[in-house]
């Protein structure tokens, strides 16, 4: 069953069309990962999902619910939760802060609140900078901040935008570890979108590519690497001789 | 073809520093009992003249406090205070005046109104998303329109205002004292208290939290489940009744009220100047602010009525108290950009974290 | 010593059982837009000073000295309690001041409860005396008094004019002082059996124009202008009279701030010749008077003020009531002050003598007009120094 | 930026920008018109409310000279100079000075005051607003207030609180259909056209304007073709201020020369920057001439009001509808 | 012409590049590729003079840039086009031009002037068009173009390409390899990482604010580790 369904999804900023007659639709304990190249539109996707963003057309439905237009905390309260590309922490708070922060319409007391802030704190591997202004953070720190603070708040579906990116290598492994796990421990629902095919590739269960603000293609990893247009799209090919190279 | 070997990062995990308290509060609410005690025997010291500073610099605390919560904690520039001053001021003294109620309830009636009024000016100001110079102008055009409105309604004694009735002897009820009476300060010293308090318990609220993190970042608040309106309303309906305990309290303190005494825009700019010279968003910068810019105008006009002889020139050139108090906002704002003690703070906390 | 060094205890301990000088409190904004009056009458208050003291000081305390404590209320009520407070507690027998009615209206509060007697030097609003206070004195004449004064005068002066005044045009500031005197002068004219109409109140503090309200003026048919205001608004009015030139037969000024005084007639030349000013002033047939002004200019370089005289004569009046009352205790001086009469160098119906209500019961206000690039006394005839032309220049 | 851009939307959104302010021109004049009409019926008498048109518009003149150094500074540095009024008291006793030493035409002083005014600017933004100290909207609020307290007092200090007249040699009055228009103030009104031509005409077709936009527009792209973004703010807070010593020696014969005149004028002037846009000169002074307008208007619709209320009726019910202001385009 | 020497910088206290050594040449065309937040954008910040480096120097001309800000470098011929392009958006074209030759004489100007039009033939034809209204591709020629005005003899390009179509990427490649044959010297950072090989004359490829390869342009676009580090196929 879908948990989360757009049809028609349609927003121009001015004169640009940054999304038009965008359709998806993801099941329920599934993992999809959004590609494309840079100004396609998925944050811009994620921001209609979301409700920080207002859709000319379509309409958005979570949990058989529309949301289309709802204000950004309606949404997440019930259960869709997203993450920033560009991290965009409590600048006054601490991590720790930060983090109860999104616990706390769903935890009562501080001595609750603070036990489940440390335990989200520590499972994205933070309990070092707990205590810390956020804003002292490096980028990995905050990208993992972005994270932390998204599953604080208990989603059901969660969308996050490039949470690796930054990242090294090595660094990549604890967290694609932790999305694996939060599907198969909590059931969690996720979308992400990301850059690094690697993970895309080990991670999503389904790949939905968009160009120029349309959905190119969707389909396995295996399928949407191989497409053409994906291709020439946004994976490239091998250069072409230019006329006078 | 040159060829580096891939460098990872050098780990650099200081270990963390201690968790802080689980209830701040606590150490703050210990700090202002201390100097509520500190202060209750100052109206038995000080002489009558300094006693009646005292009290100002009480009044100018509760509306910095005000002021702070929306501005500092709230980051909603309100260049329009005089409002919710004027609004406390003239309930409270119309209701007494013209119905004899006690100034007791005049006041809560006075917060009451200032909150709704608070609300509604804040959502349209919201709705229509203003921000920064913007809100502020708006703010300010608010108490200018209620100024106005009220110099010219024969309702509330229109340009007269109000004198609130003498009475003989002292009555806590009808909150009137003879003169040098140390019951005034000790009352405005509890409402003051009171209002640290209420911001002190707001800070470290569910409510106080969100509303932090939507200054910070409002659509991050929001992505993560903080009820942006709902909580920015809350913030100015709170700030708006503080402000309006100030102008109640103004009221049967100094037993006059008029529209530009309530709602000019000095009331406005008194409440930012001493928030910001003694920190904007933190507790004890209103407070700290409210001493500075509460006695500075007295000393300095202390200083120039009877200045010291190497100053004796100053002596009744008219106008220099001003420049000097300018000259004083001037040079603690460039030397001290985040209040006295929000700098004094962030020093002490550099210094702590070396 | 500063206000921090001095002693506590109840006001008038010091004043009471000290030998040096005894202290009067001098309230008056000398910072801010109002500072020019505020300096001028504190400079009043401070000659009279000096002549009680050359001329003896206090006999029944043994010519004891008088000294002036000065205190600037910046025009800001809460400053002039604190200040107030502050004189008192410094050990003042009584307080003049403060020209600005809302910061009287506190000052006559803290008088009240210290018990120290205060004597209004200018305060237009007659609201403070509405409350019985018992130490409240007010040597000018009250803005209603004022205000009939001019209704009256109006109606006399026309009639011999042979151009009986029918209706009257009303233009006003909007605060307190001007919507006073204007509905004062409503009711006024109003027994008298003129027409007012139009009524028009402006801010002061924002208009820069009056061509579209002397306009208006025109149009209704009015046969005499007055006008309420303070000095600045006073003087665009003047200027747009001329420009619009309605068809009055008169300018009349009730508590004016501008049309009787000699800056009017430099700043305004020709536009203002023949305004009329009912007014308080100060007074121009007596020689003491003269003296005083003419001391003033030499001194200050400036003409002195009628703010300044009545300032003049409120220091005047509490060093009479500490004279009559051989004392330096507040309340004996109240009501030394309740008692006295004192020569005023401003015009009035005779000496100062307070009523029950604490206002001087001779106070008078009189008709000025600007002849001959003067501002002359012109009615009632026993004060005139010249009679009144009734007729407009342009 | 990749998504589709309309293909031929750019060659039309140019021209289409211009009929935009036109279209708002008309929406603000159609509005003004039946403000007129309706205050027509309400007094009922032709020539007041003709006085009042001509009037206002001759004061809304005053308040866009007034108002035009404050939107540039606005609307290039971001700073809200409430000292903006204080210069102008500057300005006007420095002229007041002038007259009355030299003798010279008041407007003539104009030769003093505009580059004394443009140094003080240029001292004022580098001594007290550029740096860390002046970065936030409620620091710089604070020294601009200091400063204005400064400039009012140390004028009261030195040159005393009597005001200080200046007349027009030659002031005549002139009759337009009915209505009276006296010479100063139809100088003024022409002078403050003028400026706003002229400022305007610096700003579009000088290299320094063009560069003053370049830093309004985008300050780091400015740094980056080689413009000292910081030696064009203060030039461009010292020519906001400069206009304030132009304003008042056109202003000098219109006024009473106060320490405290700034006061009247600032609070106007800020609304009359929003009303026309941050930063457009022009804007200012059809804003200007708009707020003339509503305040006469008030003062026919609303007896005994204050016609500031009928102001702040209007500018609130702008920034609901237009924050960017009318002419001014949203960031 | 522009040394980097054991550069570190970053944001506040935050740091994005570690210790990174780059050479360019006089005249040659150096590509820089790497991933998403490897730090390419602030390695061009600190070498304008945005962005004060933590440690490590910046050797532009035989001359230390520290202490100088991207206004000054300017003047010495270091222009840098920024990632978000930096346009004066409420300027037409022919203005934003115009400002590009700040620091340049009148005459210069007008000759500029000329060539960028000729570069960009449909800035020619959209000189009066206010910049905020192009499209994105229009808006990555003026950036160039803006650039191009103050006379640069090292030019600093963020992802020229980005919101290009392959058409225009090309025709953007053609016109930096042009300004190179001019004798400018460019660094240019690409994500395109394959376009940007078969232009430059050497390469560096970037992760994580190091470097960790570099080569010739031809030599990098083979290996199999530059298609790893780039698309992590
Ligand atoms: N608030 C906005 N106003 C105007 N244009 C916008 C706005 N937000 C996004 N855009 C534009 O919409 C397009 C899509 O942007 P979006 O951020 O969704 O891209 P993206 O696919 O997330 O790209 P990236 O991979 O670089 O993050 C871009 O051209 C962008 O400039
Ligand atoms: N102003 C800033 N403040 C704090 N961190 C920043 C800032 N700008 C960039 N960063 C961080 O620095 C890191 C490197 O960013 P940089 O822009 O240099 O990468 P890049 O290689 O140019 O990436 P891209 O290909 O996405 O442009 C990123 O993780 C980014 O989040
Ligand atoms: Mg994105
Ligand atoms: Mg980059």
């Amino acid at each position: 069953m879908s948990v989360l369904e757009l049809s028609g999804v349609d927003k121009k900023f001015r004169g640009l069309h940054a999304l038009s007659d965008v359709e998806m639709s993801v099941s329920e304990g599934e993992i999809v990962g959004v590609i494309g190249p840079n100004g396609a539109g998925k944050t811009t996707l994620f921001n209609v999902i979301c409700g920080a963003l207002k859709p000319d057309a379509g309409s958005v439905h979570f949990d058989g619910s529309d949301v289309t237009g709802r204000k950004p905390e309606k949404i997440a309260r019930r259960g869709m939760v997203r993450t920033f590309q560009l991290m965009r922490p409590f600048a006054s708070m601490t991590v720790a802060e930060n983090v109860s922060l999104a616990a706390q319409h769903h935890t009562r007391g501080p001595e609750r609140l603070r036990e489940r802030a440390m335990e989200v704190v520590e499972r994205v591997g933070l309990t070092e900078w707990a205590h810390r202004r956020a804003t002292e953070l490096p980028t990995a720190g905050l990208k993992r901040l972005e994270l932390a603070r998204a599953l604080a708040a208990r989603p059901r579906v969660l969308l996050l935008d490039e949470v690796l990116a930054g990242l090294l290598p090595a660094e990549r492994e604890p967290v694609l570890d932790l999305l694996a796990e939060l599907r198969q421990q909590d059931g969690t629902t996720l979308v992400f979108i990301e850059h690094i095919m690697a993970a895309v590739m080990r991670l999503s269960d389904r790949v939905l590519v968009m160009d120029q603000g349309a959905v190119l293609a969707t389909g396995t990893p295996d399928e949407v690497t191989a497409d053409p247009r994906v291709i020439d799209a946004y994976l490239g090919e091998e250069p072409t001789p230019h006329a006078d190279a | 073809m040159t060829d580096t070997a891939v460098e990872s990062r050098p780990p650099t995990r200081p270990a963390g520093p201690a968790a802080p308290p689980l209830r701040p509060q606590n150490r703050q609410f210990a700090v202002l009992a201390v100097l509520v005690l500190l202060a209750v025997p100052l109206p038995l010291i000080l002489p009558p003249a300094q006693g009646a500073v005292a009290v100002r610099i009480l009044i100018f605390l509760i509306m910095a406090v005000g002021w702070n919560i929306m501005s500092g904690f709230g980051g909603m520039f309100s260049f329009g205070h005089a409002a919710y001053f004027g609004l406390g001021a003239y309930t409270s003294a119309y209701l007494l005046v013209e119905h004899g109620v006690s100034p007791w309830v005049g006041m809560a009636a006075g917060m009451v109104v200032a909150a709704a009024v608070a609300m509604v000016i804040g959502y349209f100001s919201f709705r229509y998303d203003l921000k920064g110079a913007y809100f502020a102008l708006a703010t300010f055009a608010f108490a200018e329109m209620l100024r106005l409105i009220t110099t010219s309604s024969d309702a509330v004694n229109g340009a007269v205002g109000y004198q609130v009735p003498l009475i003989q002897g002292s009555s806590v009820g009808q909150l009137q004292f003879p003169a040098g009476s140390p019951a005034y300060f000790w009352i405005a010293l509890v409402l003051a208290g009171g209002a640290v308090a209420l911001s002190i318990l707001f800070r470290h609220s569910a409510a106080g939290r969100y509303v932090v993190a939507i200054r910070d970042d409002e659509l991050a608040a929001a992505s993560v489940g903080a009820p942006v309106m709902r909580h920015k309303l809350l913030t100015v309906a709170l700030s708006g009744a503080i402000t309006a305990v100030a102008g109640a309290f103004y009221t049967q303190y100094y037993l006059f009220i008029d529209p530009q005494l309530a709602f000019g825009s000095s009331v406005s700019i008194e409440a930012i100047v001493t928030a910001v010279i003694g920190g904007i968003g933190t507790i004890w910068g209103p407070v700290v602010g409210a001493v500075i810019v509460g006695s500075l105008s007295d000393v300095t006009a202390t200083l120039l009525a009877t200045p010291p002889e190497f100053l004796s020139f100053l002596q009744g050139r008219s106008g220099l108290d001003v420049i000097l108090y300018a000259v004083m906002l001037i040079l603690i704002v460039r030397l001290m950009p985040k209040g006295i003690f929000g700098t004094l703070a962030e020093k002490v906390a550099e210094r702590r974290r070396r | 010593g500063c206000g921090g060094s001095a002693p506590s205890g109840a006001a008038g301990d010091a004043a009471g059982s000290g030998d040096g000088p005894v202290r009067i409190g001098a309230l008056h904004p000398v910072s801010g837009s109002m500072a020019v009056d505020g300096l001028q009458m504190r400079r009043g208050a401070q000659l009279a000073v000096e002549q009680i003291n050359d001329s003896g000081g206090i006999a029944s305390l043994g010519g004891r000295e008088v000294r002036l404590a000065t205190a600037d209320t910046q025009g800001k009520p809460e400053i002039g309690q604190s200040e107030a407070q502050r004189l008192i507690s410094d050990g003042a027998v009584g307080l003049i001041g403060t020209y600005q009615s809302s910061v009287s209206s506190n000052v006559a509060v803290v008088a009240e409860r210290n018990e120290v007697p205060f004597v209004m030097d200018v305060t237009a609003s007659d609201e403070i005396f509405q409350h019985g206070y018992r130490y409240s004195f007010r040597v000018q004449p009250g803005s209603a008094k004022i205000s009939e004064s001019a209704a009256e005068y109006l109606e006399q002066v026309s009639e011999q004019a042979g151009k009986p005044a029918e209706r009257v045009a009303v233009l006003h500031e909007h605060t307190d002082f001007g919507t006073g005197a204007a509905d004062a002068f409503e009711t006024a004219a109003e027994k008298l059996g003129m027409e007012v109409g139009p009524r028009i109140s402006y801010d002061a503090t924002t208009a820069s124009d009056f061509t579209s309200q002397i306009t208006q003026v025109k149009a209704s048919g009015a046969d005499v202008l007055v006008v309420a205001g303070y000095y600045g608004d006073s003087l665009l009015i003047a200027q747009a009279v001329d420009a619009v030139k309605p068809d009055l037969d008169a300018v009349w000024g009730v508590s004016n701030g501008a049309y009787d005084q000699p800056k009017f007639v430099s700043d305004a030349g020709e536009l203002g010749d023949r305004y009329f000013s009912t007014n308080y002033h100060f007074d121009a047939q007596n020689p003491e008077t003269r003296r005083l002004r003419e001391e003033y200019r030499q001194r200050f370089g400036a003409p002195m003020r009628t703010g300044a005289v009545l300032s003049y004569d409120a220091v005047q009046a509490i060093a009479a009531g500490v004279e009559e009352a051989g004392s330096t205790d507040p309340a004996a001086v109240r009501n030394g002050i309740a008692r006295a009469e004192i020569d005023p160098l401003t015009v009035g119906d005779g000496p100062v003598r307070f009523g029950p209500d604490g206002e001087n019961v001779n106070s008078a206000a009189v008709l000025m007009q600007i002849q001959n690039g003067r501002v002359k006394q012109v009615y009632p005839p026993e004060k005139a120094e010249s009679d009144p032309d009734y007729s407009v220049a342009w | 930026m990749t998504a589709t851009i309309d293909s031929d939307a750019p060659e039309t959104r140019a021209p289409s920008a211009t009929v935009a302010v036109l279209k708002r021109a008309g929406v603000v004049g159609a509005l003004v018109a039946v403000a007129i009409a309706v205050a027509l019926i309400q007094s009922g008498s032709g020539i007041v409310v003709w006085q009042s048109v001509v009037t206002g518009l001759l004061t809304g003149g005053l308040y866009g000279l007034i108002a035009m150094g404050l939107t540039l500074i606005f609307g290039v540095l971001d700073i809200v100079n409430f000292a903006h009024g204080a210069m102008l008291a500057v300005a006007m006793f420095l002229s007041f000075g002038v007259v009355a030493v030299t003798g010279l035409h008041p407007y003539l002083t104009m030769l003093v005051t505009v580059p004394a005014l443009f140094l003080v600017g240029a001292l004022v933004h580098r001594g007290l607003l550029s740096g860390a100290g002046g970065a936030t909207l409620e620091n710089q609020l604070l020294i601009t207030l200091g400063l204005s307290l400064l400039l009012e007092n140390g004028l009261l200090l030195f040159l005393g609180a009597e005001p200080k007249n200046v007349t027009l040699p030659g002031e005549t009055h002139l009759d337009v259909f009915g209505a009276v228009v006296s010479g100063s103030r139809l100088y003024a009104f022409l002078g403050a056209v003028a400026l706003g031509l002229v400022l305007y005409w610096m700003l579009q077709h000088t290299r320094l304007g063009t560069a003053i936009r370049a830093v309004a527009s985008n300050s780091p792209g400015a740094e980056l073709v080689g413009i000292n973004v910081r030696r064009i703010h203060t030039l461009t807070f010292a020519i906001g201020a400069a206009c304030a010593g132009a304003a008042a020696a056109l202003a000098v014969p219109l006024l009473s020369v106060t320490p405290t005149l700034g006061e009247q004028f600032n609070i106007t002037a800020f609304v009359v920057v929003v009303l026309g846009g941050m930063g457009n000169v022009v804007g200012a002074l059809v804003g200007g001439l708009l707020i003339g307008l509503v305040e006469q208007l008030t003062t026919i619709y609303l007896d005994g009001q204050s016609s500031l209320l009928g102001v702040f009726v209007v500018f609130v019910l702008v920034l609901f509808l237009r924050p960017q202001g009318l002419f001014g385009r949203r960031t | 012409m522009l040394t980097l020497e054991k550069l570190s910088a970053g944001y506040g206290r935050m740091r994005i590049l570690h210790e990174v050594d780059l050479h360019v040449g006089a005249g040659e065309l150096v590509a820089l590729v790497g991933a998403n937040g490897a730090g390419k954008t602030t390695a061009l910040r600190s070498i304008c003079g945005q962005l004060a480096p933590h440690s490590g120097r910046i050797v532009f001309d035989g001359a230390d840039t520290a202490g100088r800000r991207p206004d000054m470098l300017v003047r010495d011929g270091l222009v840098h086009v920024p990632e978000d392009r930096a346009l004066f958006g409420t300027l037409t074209v022919e203005e934003n031009l115009r400002m590009g030759a700040w620091t340049a004489s009148a005459g210069d100007t007008t000759t500029r002037l000329d060539q960028v039009y000729e570069l960009f033939p449909i800035l020619a034809e959209r000189r009066g068009q206010v910049a905020q209204t192009f499209s994105g591709g229009q808006q990555q020629m003026l950036a160039i173009g803006r650039a191009l005005m103050a006379g640069p003899r090292l030019l600093l390009l963020d992802e020229p390409s980005t919101g290009l179509s392959p058409k225009l990427t090309w025709t953007m490649l053609d016109a930096v390899r042009e300004v190179r044959d001019t004798g400018v010297s460019v660094l240019l950072v690409e994500q395109n990482a394959k376009q940007a090989l078969a232009i430059a004359d050497r390469a560096y490829v970037m992760e994580s604010g190091s470097v960790v390869l570099s080569g010739g342009g031809g030599e990098l676009a083979d290996d199999e580790r530059v298609r790893k580090a780039y698309l992590g196929l």
